[in-house]
């Protein structure tokens, strides 16, 4: 099976699973969750399967249509991209198995279509990560959004219907307003939209307009939650907690950053943008949301909200990391992505199991549920020392390379918000954590309640071993993404 | 000398074109529509231009009198507002229209100036050809019904549109008041006399109007104008003698027949051309001599062009006849 | 077959003329809706091998009566005409297909074989015009056309459909006397009325005060017949009132054919000899098709009746073809064209889901669709996708042409970025008024909605047929495209 | 030779539209119609011999049998309007 | 020969121009309806006659002088019929005849 | 002679104005109508008065005629066909207003709308 055919087996898998999942549907929920984990399953095979065809150098590229002389859907493997569809097709189980344990102890209604959704925007994914050009990015960049509104709007109440409607205004803004008049302007200045090692604007726009072109495409990325246009994520919050986990640890936001970390390197090229001074501006916009947003989620009561603010600032880690244009920087930005992909997911599923399991959802009810949730609390804990980045998680590796890189062209702003982040971080984490294990249970005697359901469980363990793991074998990852700069430098 | 006699006559239409617009009540407009019609066929008439002179009389001055008044007697309605609205705005525009038209008329070349450039291209080949290829007196019969003859199949189709829309519009079987008249003809006694001239003149009319039709190769006349005639002839006796004698004369479902098949007699002229090896409506392949297949199809043409006419009219008429009796 | 493929230009008119009569005499209303259909499928065959012997020949010639070209009529298919055949013989095909359950709710039984033969008339009107290349016959067929839609329109079962039919008749009928007058003058300057010998014996003409005059009257009616902006306020109201199958059909073509003669006569007739002649007609059309697209899409996101807020995103829309077109460059008029074959296909699926829509709903106005996706969810989808496709999502044939539209006012100088901020801002304002639509009827409840029932088969599948067609030349416009294309070289390749 | 009659009718048909422009009553009108009529008959027929184009005196026979019934029609339409009258007022006073 | 008859023409000719121009004057200058419909239906008989015979004498014996009696012949016998029933529509809708204030009643009800 | 030959397109103009206004400023339906009748009438004088040539007679081979001056022939054929469609357009729009009256009881525009605003 060689490696083209498995790229349109990959945006194949998750949209047949949709089907057979419709299918399912009708006749028994057991059958439809197993069809779903069925195809998480072959569809992580699958992609995984890429990794020792594109280590040994390998690009494997595949052409589905030509829609028009110049403009064509075509996909290409390059590491960035294995990266994001590797993650996001690996979370995809766990998601799945955590989905299940969620949705059958909240008992949601209208399950099948959540499970259909869900396997239509791993496709968009899927395409987001393997597209070699700017339209086919553009194009399953659109579908994301589309098929990722009805999750959002998924319990169909009025203000999950307003809220639902403000990520879906906010993202087609953006991507219509902003993201396609961009792409335009690259069609027309460079000729082309491929994706090529070294960026195919030198030359072409110089000067000003690079600085303006560049932030048109970062805020018309809206998924990359850079400050001004950040507000959906917040609004996504009504969403189920699997949806959310989802959003932010799997999909979504990953998408966003993903596309601007390619865009970056691929489009305008590392050396290019780092020569002109008018794309400086990245490196503010993305250290003013990382500490804003830190602060505000400072503020938050709502332990989702919270996480969603954390996700926002985080983001902004990788959109830094990229804008210090750096070799080891970038090494750095690719590495935060895996790593707050399996740290925000702990951090989420463990709140989703809170809530199933207890019902609460503010912080200030956590207080000593550590003794009652003893498994959930301990993935918690984990995830949120990866946040921070405390050694023996993943998130310290990404925050060494990526002030290594800050180190290496001495960009004192870069050093300076990573730092002030970290103890941010900390100072909203920490309270949580003590008071989980260390607070009195609150008298006014909520109900009795043991841990989440087994398969919520299950997940929350096995990602907040990831975290550990990723920490102690981020060999492959880092070589993949040698690879990546050995095209790039 | 004819120009002064037109000159005069123009400004007579305009007179009249002013005193309808300005007329309160709608049955003056009426009547004057009538004679500006009149007018402007007498205008045609010392410009050359015969046959439309006899359309313009036929159609102007006849049917759209008795239609306006049918429709009138319908709405019962003969005053309206006083006021027009938003006059200034109206004003303006029709001014501004009309500057553009005089500004226009600055380098147009003088009226009947042989030089000009309407006489030189396409003109002098339509009479040349019309006494080769088709050898009959009347050019404007042979332009209209062969060398433009899908100009004239297009028409034939608009008032063939124009009779369906009616039927249409006036059939809504909801609003149908019955064909029966609900009030008995008035035989008024003073009514007798035009009865009895009626009577004797009708069927000289309708004469007449076959005589226009088949008399369109040689001198003014045509199926629009013969289908006309016979359709006012018809009109006069449902006047004189009462909507339903005229109903059993020439019954409705007649008049829908008639209407179609007047159409598709001249599309089927046209695709008999087309079997025969020429192209869509050449009549030259109808008969072995092509100058006497284009008469052969120029007769057939008219006759299905003076059938359509007649049955739209007299089927518009009897719509809206048959609305009037409450 | 290649001596019929001589005639085809002739029959594309013919068939369907001549099958009204047919139509007409037929008592029973399913045999002449089967005619119709049949007559209607059939004009469709002969304009997709009209296009294909487009393609490869690049246009066909045909003498009427076989009279040589200035003198006798001559109709003339190229890649424009090509394009628009297939729109209006497709739309209309698909209505009638979809419309033998919806007009029986609406037109009595007797009066049906008379709509069908008024719609075959409408039908042969338009392809008459697309067809011919000789002046005078452009407005007779015109007329067919103008008078076949009013009696259509007038079919409506509402009453208010006789004031807004009779408004679209007067103005018309004014659009179609402009254009006669403007005819008259080139005549009587020219001599001819053969389209290709005006191009040609333009030229010689010394005083051109009376062509540019001739050129101002028939920009201005066929402006008032393709409702661009300040003359369209016949469109509303038409459209809301008249049955919905006929909307479908009206929405898909009517004004478009007027835009082909405008196009026709602005770029072919006019172009090459006066001078700055696209410059007058960039001042012209530009400021009004701006104002027609931010006008339409507000006025459409505030309307509630479904079928008038349809109507008015119809005038925005006809801003963008004409927004197009006033660029005057070969992307422009590319996208102008391929917009028009878009919006046809975009806004017969939405006006086809309307129609399934009005089978359940009594009045179609937003609060009374609330919630009505669960019992109807085939409808709705189809109303959601066509209403992405009119968006201009990605993957969508919407987008295909605002690809083209933004590539086309980028390359467009300074004046570009005004222009692009303008299409985007109403690519939004028409994402809020689908959303509006899709988002109630999702989510919202009315009881009305409970007792609602799935569109009939026969409705539905026209309407999915039209939906994945949407999707079909949004991922491969190469036909169309292609059409569009060699039209603008066409078009602007006539300048010395 | 004709031109003495052709102004005599032109003047005549002026002073018949002054009569139908002025005239207060609706049958004025009606007979100045009638008038105009008949007067364009005439001028028709003594135009075409002024022009020497005898073959056009169809047109005048087809005037005035459309005059005939013009007049006819209006005359026709008052009977209606007068029945229409006569049975509203006897039906509800206005 | 022919002066003789072009002579006799012309007299017929403006004799029938006099009347004719006498019936438009008595039409505009009669105080009420039926006096001037009675001015204008009286020239209207005598007007063609004397015209038609005129022209005719110009035509001699073709086709056109047969046309000219059909003309004749169908304004002699269609010219009355609609003056009786103008004024019996007129009689009929209570015009009264005669009398000053009869020209100014207004018909028009 | 000059004033003449421009009479008749004088003529043409203000006929176009006075049918053009009493189509926008008439509120009266049939006043429309009318109108619409006189705009158009003015233009078919257009098209015949272009075909006038002077001296000419019309285009009808009289066998006695021999050979003459003709005026043009193809005016007066466009004229026949547009006579036509204006009846027609008259004819339909005659229609509904009998419709119009029928089903609202007036004509006149604004009366129709107060009714359709109720």
């Amino acid at each position: 099976m060689s490696a083209s055919d498995s790229i349109w087996l990959a945006l194949l898998l998750p949209l047949l699973g949709a089907v057979g999942i419709l299918l399912a549907g009708r006749i028994g929920p057991n059958l439809r969750e197993s069809v779903t984990l069925v195809t998480a399953g072959a569809l992580a095979w699958n992609v995984w399967g890429l990794i020792p065809a594109l280590m040994a150098g390998e690009r494997p590229e595949f052409t589905l249509l030509q829609v028009v002389p110049g403009i064509e859907i075509a996909f290409k493997i390059e590491p960035l991209g294995m990266l994001f569809a590797a993650l996001a097709s690996g979370l995809w189980i766990v998601n799945s198995i955590y989905s299940i344990g969620y949705m059958r102890g909240n008992n949601e209604k209208n399950q099948t279509r959540f499970y259909i959704f869900f396997a239509l925007s791993l496709a968009a994914t899927m395409g987001i990560a393997f597209a070699s050009n700017l339209f086919t990015l553009f194009l399953f960049y659109e579908a994301l959004t589309l098929s990722t509104y009805p999750l959002v709007a998924h319990k169909g109440d009025r203000d999950t219907v307003n809220s639902a409607r403000v990520y879906l205004g906010i993202l087609l803004t953006t991507s219509i307003g902003l993201l396609l008049p961009a792409i335009i302007w690259t069609y027309l200045a460079a000729g082309g939209g491929e994706f090529t090692a070294g960026g195919i604007l030198e030359g072409k726009v110089e000067g000003p307009a690079l600085g303006l072109l560049l932030g048109m495409f970062v805020f018309g990325i809206g998924k990359a939650a850079v400050m001004p246009v950040h507000r959906w994520l917040p609004a996504a919050m009504v969403a189920p907690t699997p949806v959310s986990a989802l959003l932010h640890a799997v999909a979504v936001v990953k998408a966003g950053v993903f596309s601007v970390t390619k865009i970056i390197i691929y489009i305008f090229g590392v050396e290019h943008l780092f020569s002109t001074p008018s794309s400086a501006w990245l490196l503010y916009a993305a250290a003013f949301t990382i500490v804003v947003a830190s602060l505000v989620a400072l503020r938050q009561q709502n332990l989702k909200r919270l996480l969603a603010y954390s996700t926002v600032a985080q983001l902004s880690y990788v959109v830094l990391a990229a804008a210090v244009l750096k070799p080891l920087a970038e090494i750095g930005a690719s590495i935060h992505i895996v790593a707050h992909a399996f740290g925000k997911i702990t951090l989420f599923f463990a709140a989703g199991a809170i809530y199933v399991a207890s019902k609460k959802t503010e912080l200030s009810q956590l207080a000593g549920i550590g003794r009652r949730m003893p498994w959930t609390m301990t993935a918690f804990t984990i995830g949120a020392l990866s946040m921070i980045g405390v050694p023996p998680t993943g998130g310290f590796v990404s925050k060494w390379y990526i002030l290594a890189g800050a180190f290496e062209s001495d960009n004192y702003v870069a050093i300076f918000t990573i730092i002030a982040s970290t103890v941010l971080n900390a100072a909203y984490f920490l309270p949580i954590i003590f008071a989980a294990w260390f607070g009195k249970e609150a008298m006014d005697g909520g109900k009795e309640h043991g841990e989440a359901p087994w398969p919520a469980v299950l997940a929350l363990t096995f990602t907040a071993a990831l975290t550990i793991l990723f920490f102690l074998f981020n060999g492959p990852v880092i070589e993949l993404e040698r690879q990546l700069l050995g095209a790039v430098s | 000398m004819t120009i002064v006699f037109g000159v005069f006559l123009l400004t007579l239409m305009l007179i009249t074109a002013i005193a309808i617009v300005r007329t309160q009540n709608l049955f003056v407009a009426v009547m004057l529509s009538g004679i500006f019609s009149l007018l402007l066929a007498s205008n045609f008439f010392l410009l050359d231009a015969a046959d439309v002179a006899l359309t313009e009389a036929a159609v102007g001055a006849g049917i759209s009198t008795v239609l306006y008044l049918s429709a009138l007697a319908l709405s019962a309605e003969n005053e309206r507002a006083p006021y027009s609205s938003h006059r200034l705005i109206a004003l303006a525009v029709v001014s501004v229209t009309a500057l553009l038209v005089i500004y226009a008329t600055f380098d147009q070349p003088r009226v009947g100036d042989p030089a000009a450039p309407v006489h030189q291209h396409v003109a002098p080949w339509y009479l040349e050809m019309t006494r080769d290829a088709i050898d009959i007196p009347n050019v404007v019969t042979a332009v209209l019904s062969s060398f433009r003859g899908y100009d004239t199949l297009g028409e034939v189709f608009v008032v063939f549109t124009a009779g369906i829309g009616v039927l249409f519009l006036l059939d809504k079987p909801g609003a149908r008041h019955g064909g029966t008249q609900t009030v008995g003809r008035v035989r008024l006694r003073h009514y007798l006399i035009p009865r009895l001239v009626g009577r004797m003149l009708i069927p000289f009319i309708l004469l007449f109007g076959l005589y226009v039709q088949f008399h369109g190769e040689y001198g003014p006349g045509g199926g629009f104008q013969a289908g006309a005639l016979i359709a006012a002839s018809i009109i006069l006796y449902a006047l004189l003698e009462g909507e339903t004698r005229a109903l059993q004369a020439l019954p409705r479902r007649l008049l829908t027949l008639l209407i179609a098949s007047g159409a598709l007699l001249y599309g089927g002229v046209g695709v008999a051309g087309m079997l025969l090896g020429g192209n869509f409506l050449d009549y030259s392949v109808l008969a072995s001599d092509p100058v006497k297949g284009q008469q052969l199809g120029i007769i057939l043409i008219e006759a299905g062009v003076g059938i359509t006419v007649t049955g739209v009219l007299l089927s518009v008429f009897h719509a809206f006849a048959a609305r009037g009796r409450f | 077959m290649t001596a019929l493929q001589a005639h085809l230009p002739a029959l594309q008119v013919v068939v369907p003329m001549l099958s009204a009569p047919l139509a007409m005499l037929l008592r029973e209303h399913r045999l002449s809706w089967a005619l119709a259909t049949a007559a209607s499928l059939c004009a469709f065959a002969i304009a997709i091998s009209l296009t294909l012997s487009v393609i490869d020949t690049g246009g066909m010639r045909y003498l009427m009566g076989s009279w040589p070209a200035p003198f006798g009529i001559e109709l003339g298919v190229d890649a424009m005409s090509a394009l628009l055949l297939l729109i209006v013989t497709g739309a209309s095909s698909l209505a009638l297909i979809a419309g033998a359950s919806s007009l029986d709710r609406e037109i009595e039984v007797e009066r049906q074989p008379l709509f069908y033969a008024a719609w075959l008339l409408a039908l042969a009107g338009l392809c008459g015009i697309l067809v011919t290349a000789d002046a005078f016959n452009i407005f007779v067929f015109m007329e067919i056309s103008a008078l076949a839609s009013y009696v259509l329109v007038a079919g409506g079962p509402d009453r208010r459909a006789l004031p807004a039919v009779f408004k679209y008749l007067v103005m018309g009928t004014i659009g179609a006397t402009f254009y006669l007058i403007g005819v008259g003058l080139i005549y009587l300057m020219t001599g001819t009325l053969n389209l290709d010998d005006i191009v040609y014996r333009i030229g010689e003409v010394a005083e051109v005060k009376p062509i540019l005059i001739a050129a101002g009257f028939i920009s201005v009616g066929l402006a008032l017949k393709a409702a661009i902006f300040p003359l369209h306020v016949w469109l509303p109201n038409a459209y809301t009132f008249a049955p919905h199958v006929v909307t479908v059909f009206l929405a898909a073509c009517s004004t478009k054919v007027a835009l082909y003669v405008l196009l026709r006569f602005n770029f072919v007739v006019f172009k090459p000899y006066l001078e700055d002649h696209d410059l007058k007609f960039a001042i012209f059309l530009l400021p009004l098709s701006l104002l027609a697209i931010l006008v339409g899409s507000a006025v459409a996101m505030f309307e509630s009746n479904l079928k008038r807020m349809l109507a008015w995103s119809s005038v925005a829309q006809i801003g963008y073809i004409t927004l197009g077109a006033s660029l005057v460059s070969v992307a422009g008029l590319t996208a102008s064209l391929l917009h028009i074959f878009n919006h046809a296909l975009a806004k017969s699926a939405l006006f086809l889901a309307l129609a399934c829509l009005a089978i359940s709903v009594s009045k179609l106005r937003i609060e009374n669709i609330g919630g009505i996706a669960k019992r109807m969810p085939w409808t709705m989808a189809a109303f959601l996708l066509a209403g992405l496709s009119l968006i201009g999502v990605p993957g969508t044939a919407g987008f295909v042409s605002k690809w083209y539209l933004i590539t086309a006012t980028f390359d467009s100088g300074p004046l570009g970025i005004l222009l692009v901020a303008v299409i985007v801002v109403s690519s939004l304002m028409a994402v809020v008024y689908i959303w509006r639509v899709v988002e109630c009827a999702y989510f919202r409840e009315t009881d009305e909605a409970q007792s609602a029932r799935e569109a009939p088969l026969m409705l539905l599948l026209p309407t999915w047929a039209a939906v994945l067609l949407n999707f079909y030349f949004g991922l491969f416009p190469g036909v169309p495209l292609e059409l569009s294309s060699s039209a603008a070289t066409l078009l602007l390749g006539q300048t010395p | 030779m004709y031109h003495a009659v052709t102004i005599a009718l032109l003047v005549t048909m002026a002073l018949a539209l002054l009569r139908a422009l002025l005239g207060p009553s609706v049958y004025d009108r009606v007979l100045a119609v009638n008038m105009i009529g008949t007067k364009t008959v005439l001028l028709l027929a003594v135009l075409s011999f002024l022009f020497g184009r005898p073959d056009f005196l169809d047109l005048a026979l087809a005037y005035a049998l459309i005059n005939f019934i013009g007049v006819l029609a209006v005359l026709e339409f008052f009977r209606v309007r007068a029945e229409q009258d006569k049975s509203d007022s006897n039906v509800e006073n206005r | 020969m022919d002066t003789l008859l072009d002579i006799l023409s012309w007299l017929l000719l403006t004799t029938g121009g006099i009347f004719v121009f006498a019936g438009g004057l008595g039409a505009l200058r009669m105080p009420d309806l039926y006096t001037r419909m009675h001015a204008a239906s009286v020239t209207d008989s005598i007007g063609p006659i004397l015209i038609i015979t005129g022209i005719m004498l110009q035509s001699g014996l073709a086709l056109a002088s047969v046309k000219l009696v059909a003309i004749l012949l169908f304004l002699l016998l269609a010219g009355p019929t609609a003056s009786n029933a103008l004024a019996s529509a007129a009689l009929l809708s209570g015009y009264k005849p005669g009398g000053p204030a009869s020209s100014t009643q207004d018909a028009e009800k | 002679m000059n004033f003449l030959g421009i009479y008749y397109y004088w003529v043409f103009a203000i006929l176009l104005m006075v049918g053009f206004y009493a189509v926008i400023a008439k509120l009266n339906l049939i006043k429309k109508l009318i109108g619409l009748s006189l705009f158009q009438a003015a233009v078919f004088l257009l098209y015949i008065t272009v075909g006038k040539v002077e001296g000419g007679t019309a285009p009808i081979f009289a066998s006695a005629a021999g050979e003459r001056l003709f005026s043009n022939p193809l005016p007066q054929v466009l004229i026949l066909t547009a006579i036509v469609v204006g009846i027609s357009t008259t004819a339909l729009g005659l229609g509904i207003i009998v419709r119009i009256k029928e089903e609202y009881g007036t004509i006149e525009e604004q009366e129709i709308q107060e009714i359709d605003r109720q």
